[in-house]
């Protein structure tokens, strides 16, 4: 009977708002705030252990609401990996946000999250994509500890504002060549040739290009991530970025890209890379730094959409899993900072090895991950994208990628190099990062060995 | 040309000019008014292809746009405020600390 | 005469050994006194010892009428179906040698230990001369080629620690690093050379090569043979100092006298006559090689005399004279006359030794003065090393009935009436420089122990005899190089190398050669005692009238300068400034860092972009949008 | 109608006191609310004019006020970008005029479709679109959450 | 299996090790004693195995497969063949006295500097054994890692500098052969219908010529820049100057190694036809290589760099050697590159030991320390003169051999009128003279002549020291006096190189139609 379905169908989500109604209880009875973060991290970790495990048994109730909202296997590995990703930003708020705000918008935004992959109709993910960033723009500023913040904000909401109304521009023009508002029109529209459609199709992907800071529409990434606190950064670096990408793997289906957004999809991607790759280079702000990688990194997943549809989904995945999992893992230790903005200047990573082994090794790896370096996931990742863009016979862009990613070694490298072989002056050594986040990062750490020792095992899961 | 097609462009016409506002624009609240137009001119090419297909999805659409703008100008005008506080100015063009 | 397993195989080893046990009490064992007596037990007891085992060997080879004794040693590696052994070849040839390096050689470590008696790393000396000998009998006694050019190499690193055994002048350490060198370059063709007959024959076997050579195995090989006999050629050049790679051997006197007397006069530079000899059977295939040995070893012989007839250190002078010597055979050799060439070898190797040894002598007897311009009279003071010298002077001058004359003149002879490339032309530059030499190793005699003293006083208060060990091994050297003529090597080698035959309108010749050889001999001494036998002041007036020419000589023919300026120089200026400077810094690295700036550049320009307004943002995601759009139209 | 409301909007980039921008905004909101109405779309039209002019547009009215300080004096109106701005967007607009002018009418059949009315609608919404009808709960309570929190940071930053 | 077993231990005890030490933080003695102790217990397992190893045997012994990463044909696929085993020896036999060696002059950061010489020997082993293309590539990334720390933090003045240009520069090969891999795997698939990794599976792909051109040009530019080849090889002496004493042994001994054996191992044997190709062009830049190291190593005047171009010059006949495609100069090569591994680790020790007491690497400071350190000159002339290649030394078998073989080879091609070769061989026999020349030089400057040293008094080598030279130089006298057994293990691998090499590989007419490189974008 659709009522179980529909109950069913939705558990994570469900597990989530539950989670969202009594922090709410317990901000309004404003009780002792420590238990905030336990009840968000058990909804949070309830609704992932409920996806994955429905995922694992392969549970796919049909089509709860019709047109609407579905579920399959493959969707519910997905959120389970995202939602489990949640943990450590949780567990690394804790420094930042004494009380249950932060908690409370992140649980909407993961809400968010969880409708865009199993959204039927443009109208769900139009709601998951706002509910998706719209408390983010409150997170930006919420632990307000340098005046950018809001200017952060500011740039973040207005240029999303910008990105939401080109994607409606895109759905309505859609929706007035198709007559309707289902996802699957996109993918069926792709290589149409009347000029609304293409219109339509350009019109969407620019906007998810623009919620995954693709160049040129990137812009606003660095300004906010730097302008953000450092979980809200993580947050936004990883999970944001994997649930527009999980969005676009929605709207684009299993249909091999083709027709006009077939150009986008090679070129602009391809620019982001180099462009981000070699921007990160003369960064001084570790988050500015990462911004601009996770600029890179979405040209490397918007590759993923070059190979052949079907594989798709389990690569984009993959590579969110794999790449946001280091990044947490970098995020969560950062040493603390008096003051914000002093936190994540590299400078203070010189010597960091002497001061912090465990932080200085965690962050090392990470690096090397996100240089894509054997033997840590990002080489997997890579590997997995590189190889089905080879194996839909687009080589030119395939090796040209290649070389992008590796001018991006360089500035991973650096990173090393200030933490490991430069002089520990200990100027304004900020103290390390509380045990909550390193506790945080241990559970990356062990994601990461896994993703490492047994990344075939992981990816025939997703 | 027909009515749908002079809506049409009338709606992208709204569009292209709430992104003008945004692009020249300096006053802040004068930006977010600019955003409201831009969705204003969505909203109305979502209303003429629902009426034209008598289907509801694109008013429920619009609905949601309704919802949706109010909420973003409610969040924003606080940020605005924050804004304005430290620097006693609405000029975006000189929140530029952010940059390189 | 005893039957003994491996009995070759024990000669190669037993200086081996004893220069693994001097090495071990030379360098660990620090005791001086106990431990120069050890070292000269071990040192003298091997080489005495292989000597023994070479005379069992050779009574072994005549017991059998002189079938080659083939003895295999071991496998070094088996590649595919070709395999290189480490086998010993005894045959009549390296029987010679043999003899002589073990026997030439044991009386040499005898002297030593006289000569050497108060040297501070007494032992270390003793381990070389040991190490020396045990490559030397591996050159000779090797079956395949292989082995041979590991003896050759290996007696180039004797040759090398010996020269610069007083390393603390570091003179002495850049001439054995200028002979290793000058080796080295020889070697370079010898490998060539090597490659190619391994090429052609598929095996290192000199007598297996020989024989393909001969045509008595099957087809000739398809590779010419002058062309490996020339290769060859080339590394007998660098270890028997002929032109034009002789120039390191002079500059090996620096090494120890008896280090001189037995590698740079006895062995070691006959070498190449050996390797010429051992590859007969190729060169008898490559007329043009035999002729263009020919030549450069009549040359080789000529200007070396020449230099050596001005030469005032004692040691220099014998060392171009041996130049000379080495010269005559590869005249022989280049005639076809390769038992004379051995003839020669040996007898060249006995003079020569008891002269470097005198010579040592004398040295010892002055302080370490080794000026003839100093010396004089000492004829009286150091009477035995006076008549040993004597004797061996005489006989490389070629005077009769001694040693060198029968050899060289068998050699002129040869060079004169030989059907292989022999001509009046190589015969008489080839006596002109016999003249030479007997003119020069007179002026020797004179100006070292006749006339008056020219002495430091100091160095005249304390001259003396040396001690036995040193006169007694003079006298038998002396002894050797008088009858060491009578036993004619040739005719027991011909079975082996046979004589090439004369040129039938030559033959009658032979009497008249034989006396105008004499001639020179005596004709060089009569020049020699009235230059030097009158007045101290006609050298000096005889100087002053061929003063260019005597400079010329003096300077050696400034053959250093000119391989200084021709390929030292360039080389090292090429590396460093077009290779290094250029190639690696500039442009390689240059590159490089072009690059990196280039990437850094842009990283800076991205970031100009950023200029944090968010107008301009807008401005982009404005143009983004456009663009996008106006490519998919244009596209679909 | 259209017209007028294309011209306001095109005012609201000229004129200079926010105030008057606004009120031209609310010109635009009121045409179209106009034009849904022709359209035989009531309730849409009805939205409008109720949320928009009515909260929205309130909400800035009432903002603008409060802080009016004295923009007035010679900060510049435009940015530095007019120039490659008005020249992006007039391309913008005309290549959507073509592809628009390219789909042509054939794609839209104009002409007759039943004007839904309220209760239709309503009925539609809250039998197909009822999902959406949470979820826009939910969103809204996430919303009330987020600017909150804003404002309680601003409060903070103050005090 | 019992051998597998043991090769897997081989592989992953310093893994263990490295585990173990993070494990007990601090105290650098007993961090020394674990490694060492890891190392001995590897030395050992390795020596067992080399034993064990059936050299009449072809292909792979004491193999272990599991498949890995089903999905793309990747597999944990390891095991011994000719190709390999005197290399893992080579690298088993280095590890200990890396440590040993690495026993004084590295006093900061002592636990992880152990942990990444064995991380170091961990990727170095997996990348010898691996013969599963993913795998190798995977190890042969990792190698950098351990080697970037470890001349970034114990290393001299530049050492960052030299570091970082050493990573970029080896990174940059690698990520064309990443590239090529990844379409070598795809074309597989798509023509040979079977995704896998696995060596063997590789060897039969076939590929037209152009295709092949291409992905051997991306492999061996990684291969060349690991070997060095010029013009490549700048990272070279920079690497090898900053690097700390460990460091430069096992970049000398085992790293640079790692280039020519990947031409041995998949280079060739992959794309044959395109073998053919690039011979000239590689011989020719192997002559240059030997040529030209040895001009530069005349000229330096800081003691390291005479050795790190010495490298580049010794590397060249391996080239060579592999490239006459002769058994003889096969096996020549390979012998040439165990001799290397061992002379070169020996030299750098030597070096690491003087300028631990002298702390300067200038030439010119040194002199006559044969009468200050004679044990010290004894073990430097024995080092020398093996480098020089004088017989009964390793370096003569391997050179010799090589040269040997390129020759041969070159011959006919000259009889039949097509001289390049005979002349690059013949060059290539010109460069024994060089070397000659540079290393005399050496040894001339610093242990002849007048007595003069920094930070005298010195003393001369302790027992530890000699325990380490004296393992080499029976090392090198054993393979240089008795190289059959050790060549016999190898052979087989020698003929199935040839054999891989020389037998086209070109698909069969009709030409698939796989090879569109490049995109539908018109």
């Amino acid at each position: 009977m659709p009522g179980e379905d529909a109950l069913i169908a939705m558990l994570p989500e469900h597990f989530l708002l539950i989670g969202i109604v009594l922090l709410i209880v317990l901000e309004v009875l404003n009780l002792r705030v420590r238990a905030a973060l336990w009840v968000a991290v058990v909804a949070v970790s309830a609704a992932a252990g409920a996806a994955l495990s429905f995922g694992q048994l392969g549970y796919a109730p049909p089509a709860p609401f019709l047109g609407l909202f579905s579920v399959t296997p493959a969707i519910f590995m997905a959120k389970g990996a995202l939602l489990a990703l949640a943990v450590p930003v949780l567990l690394m708020s804790r420094s930042e946000f004494k009380d249950g705000e932060f908690s409370i918008l992140l649980l909407s935004s993961l809400y968010g999250m969880c409708l865009l992959p199993s959204s039927d109709s443009f109208l769900v993910m139009f709601i998951g994509l706002e509910l998706l960033s719209v408390p983010v723009y409150a997170l930006v500023l919420l632990a307000f500890r340098r005046p950018q913040s809001a200017e952060a904000a500011f740039k973040y909401l207005v240029l999303s504002g910008a990105a939401s109304a080109t994607f409606l521009m895109g759905v309505s023009l859609l929706y007035g060549a198709t007559g309707s508002m289902n996802v699957e029109t996109f993918a069926q529209v792709l290589s149409a040739g009347d000029a609304m459609s293409r219109a339509a199709t350009v019109l969407i992907v620019v906007a998810l290009f623009l919620k995954a800071a693709i160049v040129p529409f990137h812009a606003w990434a660095p300004d906010a991530y730097e302008g953000a606190s450092v979980p809200v950064t993580a947050y936004m670096a990883t999970l944001i970025k994997g649930a527009v990408l999980l969005a676009a793997v929605r709207v684009f289906g299993v249909a091999n890209v083709s027709g006009p957004v077939a150009d986008l999809l090679l070129v602009l991607p391809l620019v982001s890379i180099v462009w981000g790759n070699l921007a990160a280079i003369r960064q001084n702000s570790f988050r500015r730094m990462i911004a601009y990688s996770s600029i890179a990194h979405a040209g490397y997943l918007f590759y993923a959409f070059l190979g052949a549809g079907g594989s798709r989904q389990s690569a984009v995945v993959f590579y969110v899993v794999a790449y946001s999992v280091v990044n947490l893992l970098a995020f969560a230790v950062v040493p603390e900072h008096a003051r914000d903005d002093e936190r994540d200047n590299l400078q203070h990573f010189r010597g960091l090895y002497r001061r912090d082994p465990l932080a200085a090794g965690l962050i090392g790896i990470a690096m090397l991950s996100l240089a894509g370096l054997p033997p840590f996931p990002g080489f997997v990742a890579k590997f997995l994208v590189f190889r089905n863009v080879f194996a839909a016979g687009h080589t030119t862009y395939a090796v040209l990628g290649l070389i992008g990613s590796y001018i991006g070694i360089y500035f991973y490298l650096r990173v090393l190099v200030l933490m490991f072989m430069s002089a520990d002056d200990a100027v304004s050594a900020g103290r390390p990062a509380s045990r909550l986040s390193r506790m945080a990062g241990v559970l990356c750490i062990g994601a990461t060995v896994l993703l490492s020792i047994m990344p075939g095992w992981v990816i025939a899961r997703f | 040309m027909d009515r749908v097609q002079f809506l049409l462009g009338l709606s992208i016409a709204l569009f292209s000019l709430g992104l003008l506002g945004l692009i020249i624009r300096r006053n802040a609240l004068v930006m977010l008014m600019c955003m409201e137009l831009m969705l204003n001119g969505v909203n109305l090419s979502l209303v003429t292809f629902s009426q034209r297909h008598a289907d509801a999805g694109g008013a429920v659409l619009v609905f949601l746009v309704f919802i949706v703008a109010t909420a973003e100008i409610a969040l924003a005008i606080p940020i605005v405020l924050l804004l304005v506080k430290h620097t006693r100015s609405m000029d975006i063009g000189r929140y530029t600390d952010l940059k390189g | 005469m005893i039957a003994i397993p491996h009995a070759l195989a024990a000669i190669v080893l037993l200086p081996l050994v004893g220069f693994l046990l001097n090495g071990v009490f030379a360098t660990a064992l620090g005791g001086r006194r106990f431990n120069n007596r050890l070292a000269s037990i071990i040192g003298c007891g091997f080489p005495l010892a292989a000597f023994a085992l070479t005379v069992n060997a050779l009574l072994t080879l005549q017991a059998g009428n002189f079938t080659p004794l083939i003895e295999p040693l071991y496998r070094w590696v088996t590649i595919g179906d070709s395999s290189f052994d480490v086998a010993f070849y005894f045959d009549r040839l390296s029987a010679i040698m043999t003899l002589v390096v073990t026997g030439v050689g044991s009386v040499i470590h005898l002297y030593s230990t006289g000569y050497m008696h108060d040297d501070k790393s007494y032992g270390r000396f003793f381990a070389y001369l040991n190490l020396f000998l045990f490559f030397m009998l591996l050159l000779v006694l090797g079956r395949s080629m292989l082995v041979l050019f590991v003896g050759w190499e290996g007696v180039g690193l004797a040759s090398y620690l010996l020269i610069g055994f007083w390393f603390d002048d570091l003179a002495n350490a850049r001439a054995g690093k200028k002979a290793f060198i000058t080796n080295r370059i020889g070697d370079a063709g010898f490998l060539l050379g090597m490659f190619l007959l391994y090429r052609a024959c598929g095996t290192l076997d000199m007598d297996t090569i020989n024989a393909a050579f001969m045509g008595s195995a099957g087809g000739v090989p398809m590779v010419s043979a002058s062309l490996v006999g020339l290769l060859l050629f080339v590394g007998a050049t660098g270890k028997s100092a002929q032109i034009p790679l002789f120039v390191w051997l002079p500059d090996a006197m620096a090494g120890p006298t008896p280090v001189s007397a037995l590698i740079h006069a006895a062995t070691m530079v006959t070498a190449g006559v050996y390797l010429v000899v051992r590859m007969s059977g190729v060169y008898m295939q490559a007329p043009e090689a035999s002729q263009v040995m020919a030549i450069v070893g009549v040359a080789t012989a000529f200007f070396a005399a020449t230099i050596a007839l001005v030469q005032t250190d004692i040691k220099k002078v014998l060392a171009y004279s041996t130049v000379s010597q080495l010269g005559f055979m590869f005249l022989a050799l280049g005639v076809g006359a390769y038992g004379v060439a051995i003839f020669h070898v040996v007898t060249h190797a006995f003079f020569k030794a008891c002269l470097f040894l005198g010579a040592g002598s004398v040295i010892h007897a002055l302080g370490g003065e080794q000026d003839i311009r100093k010396m004089g009279g000492l004829r009286t003071r150091i009477p035995i090393t006076f008549w040993t010298f004597v004797v061996a002077t005489a006989a490389i001058a070629g005077i009769p009935g001694l040693a060198g004359f029968f050899s060289k003149d068998e050699i002129l002879w040869y060079a004169f009436a030989s059907s292989r490339g022999g001509s009046p032309w190589l015969w008489g530059v080839a006596a002109l420089t016999a003249l030479m030499t007997a003119f020069y190793m007179f002026r020797l005699l004179w100006l070292t122990f006749l006339g008056p003293s020219r002495m430091e006083p100091e160095v005249e208060t304390h001259v003396h005899e040396s001690p036995f060990s040193m006169t007694g091994v003079l006298l038998l050297l002396a002894v050797l190089s008088a009858v060491g003529g009578y036993f004619s090597i040739p005719h027991f080698l011909e079975s082996q190398v046979p004589l090439p035959s004369i040129v039938v309108e030559r033959e009658h010749y032979e009497r008249t050669l034989l006396i105008v050889s004499v001639v020179m001999a005596f004709a060089g001494l009569a020049l020699a005692a009235v230059m030097f036998g009158g007045p101290a002041t006609r050298p000096e007036r005889i100087r002053q009238a061929v003063l260019p020419l005597h400079r010329l000589l003096s300077a050696k023919y400034h053959v250093d300068e000119l391989y200084d300026r021709l390929l030292a120089r360039p080389l090292v200026w090429v590396s460093e400034h077009v290779l290094l400077r250029g190639g690696d810094r500039v442009v390689l690295d240059g590159l490089l860092h072009g690059v990196a700036s280039l990437a850094t550049r842009a990283a800076g320009l991205f970031g100009r972009l950023q200029t944090g307004s968010l107008h301009l943002y807008s401005l982009f995601v404005m143009a983004g949008i456009v663009g996008a759009l106006v490519w998919s139209w244009r596209h679909g | 109608m259209g017209l007028l409301a294309l011209g306001s909007a095109a005012l609201m980039l000229f004129l200079r006191q926010p105030m008057r921008v606004a009120l031209a905004l609310i010109t635009t909101m009121m045409a179209l609310g106009g034009i849904y109405g022709l359209l035989g779309v009531h309730f849409i039209a009805a939205f409008q004019v109720l949320i928009y002019v009515g909260a929205v547009m309130v909400f800035i009215v009432y903002v603008i006020m409060l802080l009016d300080v004295k923009e007035a004096e010679g900060s510049p109106r435009f940015s530095s970008w007019r120039v490659p701005g008005v020249v992006v967007v007039t391309l913008l607009v005309a290549v959507f005029g073509v592809s628009i002018w390219n789909s042509g009418s054939g794609a839209l059949p104009g002409g007759t479709s039943a004007p839904f009315s309220l209760t239709q609608f309503s009925a539609e919404f809250l039998s197909r679109y009822w999902l959406v009808f949470e979820l826009t709960s939910v969103f809204l309570v996430a919303a009330i959450v987020a600017a909150l929190a804003v404002i309680k940071v601003s409060r903070r930053v103050d005090g | 299996m019992g051998e597998s077993l043991v090769l897997n231990l081989l592989l992953w005890l310093p893994v263990v090790g490295t585990v173990l030490l993070l494990a007990m933080r601090g105290n650098a003695s007993r961090a020394r004693v674990i490694t060492l102790g890891v190392m001995l217990l590897q030395l050992i397992m390795a020596a067992w195995l080399y034993a064990r190893f059936d050299s009449s045997a072809t292909g792979l012994q004491f193999a272990t497969y599991l498949p890995w990463i089903p999905q793309w044909g990747v597999s944990y696929l390891i095991g011994m063949d000719g190709f390999n085993i005197l290399l893992v020896a080579l690298t088993a036999f280095l590890g200990p006295l890396v440590v040993l060696g690495a026993h004084r002059s590295i006093d900061k950061d002592v636990t992880l500097f152990h942990a990444m010489v064995l991380l170091l020997q961990f990727a170095m082993m997996g990348a010898f054994v691996a013969q599963d293309l993913f795998l190798f590539y995977l190890f042969w990334e990792a190698m950098l890692i351990p080697m970037f720390l470890i001349i970034g933090i114990w290393g001299g003045s530049r050492r960052i500098y030299a570091t970082v240009k050493f990573f970029l520069y080896t990174a940059f090969g690698s990520i064309l052969m990443l590239a090529a891999l990844i379409y070598l795997v795809q074309s597989l698939a798509q023509t040979g219908g079977i995704t896998s990794f696995a060596f063997a599976d590789l060897y039969r792909a076939r590929l037209p010529l152009p295709a092949q051109t291409i992905l051997l040009g991306a492999f061996a530019l990684s291969f060349a820049i690991k070997v060095p080849m010029v013009p490549l090889h700048t990272w070279l002496p920079d690497a090898h100057v900053e690097a700390p004493t460990a460091g430069s042994v096992i970049l000398a001994g085992v790293l640079l190694k790692m280039g020519t054996y990947g031409f041995m191992k998949l280079g060739f044997p992959l794309f044959p036809d395109a073998a053919r190709v690039f011979t000239p062009a590689l011989m020719t830049l192997a002559v240059i290589s030997i040529v030209h190291g040895a001009c530069l190593a005349l000229v330096q005047t800081d003691i390291k760099k005479i050795i790190a171009y010495s490298s580049i010059s010794h590397l060249g006949y391996v080239m060579l050697g592999l490239l006459s495609l002769e058994l003889v100069g096969i096996q020549g090569a390979i012998i040439q590159m165990v001799s290397h591994g061992l002379v070169a680790a020996g030299l750098f020790l030597l070096v690491g030991m003087i300028y631990e007491r002298c702390h300067t690497r200038e030439l010119s400071a040194y002199g006559g320390l044969a009468r200050l350190l004679p044990v010290f000159s004894v073990f430097f002339m024995v080092f020398t003169l093996a480098s020089v290649g004088l017989p009964t030394t390793s370096g003569f078998t391997g050179e010799f051999l090589a040269l040997l073989g390129a020759f041969t080879a070159a011959w006919p091609l000259h009889v039949a009128g097509q001289s390049y070769p005979l002349i690059l061989a013949s060059v290539a026999v010109l460069g024994v003279i060089l070397g000659a020349l540079y290393m005399l030089r050496f040894a001339l400057t610093f242990l002849f002549g007048a007595v003069n040293a920094p930070h005298q008094p010195l003393h001369d080598l302790s027992l530890r020291e000699r325990g380490i030279l004296g393992a080499l130089v029976i090392a090198i006298f054993a393979l240089g006096l008795f190289p059959e057994g050790a060549m016999a293990k190898t052979e087989n691998a020698a003929r199935a190189y040839r054999g891989l090499v020389t037998t086209s590989r070109l698909p069969q007419p009709p030409v698939p139609q796989e090879i569109n490189r490049g995109d539908p974008v018109p």
